[in-house]
């Protein structure tokens, strides 16, 4: 099993895994963060060090970030640079969570980051264009 | 396979992908007399396209689902335990019917986090029980069955 | 100013754009509508109504759903097949909402949409591949 | 325009994406004697490769701030306020400093949502104050300025 953390500022990584799990179901080895706006980078660091801990059985680690740039990145960026194996994709939507909470018991964790960047991508649709196209038909 | 699936939202996120895209189903039929063009339409549009969907009239059921359907896993889906009846009574064979999800709207009282029930839906859930048909309450696969009974009982 | 309206399941929109206003600051003329289990269709149609009423005096709508298919999308199809002019994206993620607030009231809602599918696909990133890349220049 | 941050997560979201990207600053120069070499590598794959990125120990930072800077709007970011003070130790003016984020760690009391500090950062604020520097806690542009003086008066 591939080991998750899914990582974000306020609440959205809890409330987008919460939106998952009603649409399609739970998850094991799946473990989220949320860094809030009194907290020192610190505590966010600490949230990392058990989450990473509670998926010491997984193998391979993927870690969803909410953005390239912000503390999370950096934090999830200092553990990569500890454990060259874990992968990071930022910029999550719910399309790349249910990819992810479908599959990820399949393959090892760089098929799975090129599933989630291919689906992720494919799910930013523009509704208007996509229906124009299917009238066509 | 043929998946029985009470459900008031009808085709949405639950259906669409934790049950037809994570199980393989390979078709859908909604059957219901009361849709409007423009919930068809939307449907037409928003249903992956390689699933055989269709939108029936109970009255024409009949000879859809004569055919053999199961020989391809799919899913029947109806907004409410009446329509269910209307099957039965058309002399389909149901073994069992999920529950997915009846929404609070007037009327209606809770059983749990997504199944509210009018009087009138409590009867006619006892009906469908009455014709053999198990009746268990679940939203996804990955959930646990509950059989209505439990439920509804007083 | 283009309306805009985030629309998901379970609080998502909500968690995502008081998110946003943490790293960047607060956005006018923008709406969230989140969709729970226990609610019925007729409800999510209702606040619908009340957030394109709310946005009436805006040039333009945007909706932004979770995911195409789910009932948010549904409904923001049918409010579209009663008003060509609104434009539906599906599949939003944090830098689709970072760069919406910090755009929206540039340019009309077409560009907006174009600039917004562009931006949130170039966030979604291979950080590893992204690093590698930077430390080769 | 040269914006002066006092901001213990250094360079994140708030930083990059709210002020240098909002705003159009040009550069960006982290003042800081105690930062590790891997912090270091973060930042430089992280901040823009667009804008000017440089982390300056504070022995060095009179020569590259006695350049004429102000052409250009950017920003120096230290983590605390006693780099402002080696600043001003230094000879370098400056009118008005933002405490955008301190955190909570221990010995820290809370002054509002974002701001923590202890009782030496709030002498070390005092004394900034007493360059005739005025100090304004904000957390980003589009927020209100607030005297620092209204929080940390007893």
């Amino acid at each position: 099993m591939i080991g998750i953390i899914v990582v974000s500022h306020d609440g959205v990584a809890e409330a987008m895994v919460k939106c998952c799990e009603t649409i399609i179901g739970k998850l094991d080895c799946l473990e989220t963060i949320s860094f809030f706006s009194d907290e020192h980078l610190i505590d966010l660091e600490k949230k990392f060090d058990v989450a990473l801990d509670n998926l010491s059985a997984c193998n391979g680690i993927l870690i969803l970030i909410d953005m390239f740039g912000g503390s999370p990145s950096n934090i999830a960026i200092k553990k990569l640079s500890q454990n060259p194996e874990i992968e990071i994709i930022s910029g999550f939507n719910i399309p790349m969570l249910l990819e992810l909470i479908s599959r990820s018991n399949l393959g090892d964790v760089k098929e799975l980051k090129e599933k989630l960047l291919n689906r992720s991508k494919a799910g930013i649709i523009d509704i208007k264009g996509l229906i124009k196209e299917r009238l066509k038909k | 396979m043929i998946i029985y699936r009470i459900d008031d939202r009808l085709v949405h996120g639950q259906v669409i992908v934790g049950w037809i895209k994570n199980l393989g189903l390979k078709w859908l039929y909604l059957i219901d007399n009361e849709i409007t063009e423009n919930q068809q339409m939307i449907m037409r549009l928003t249903v992956p396209q390689e699933i055989e969907f269709k939108i029936l009239n109970i009255a024409n059921v009949k000879d859809e689902i004569t055919r053999d359907l199961s020989d391809k896993p799919g899913m029947i889906l109806v907004k409410s335990p009446s329509e269910i009846l209307s099957l039965l009574a058309a002399g389909v064979k149901i073994k069992k019917v999920h529950i997915g999800g009846l929404h609070f709207k007037p009327g209606r009282s809770q059983y749990c986090e997504f199944i509210f029930l009018s009087p009138k839906e409590v009867e006619a859930i006892r009906e469908i029980i009455s014709h053999d048909t198990v009746v268990m309450v679940q939203s996804l696969p990955s959930r646990r069955e509950i059989p209505v009974e439990k439920l509804i009982q007083k």
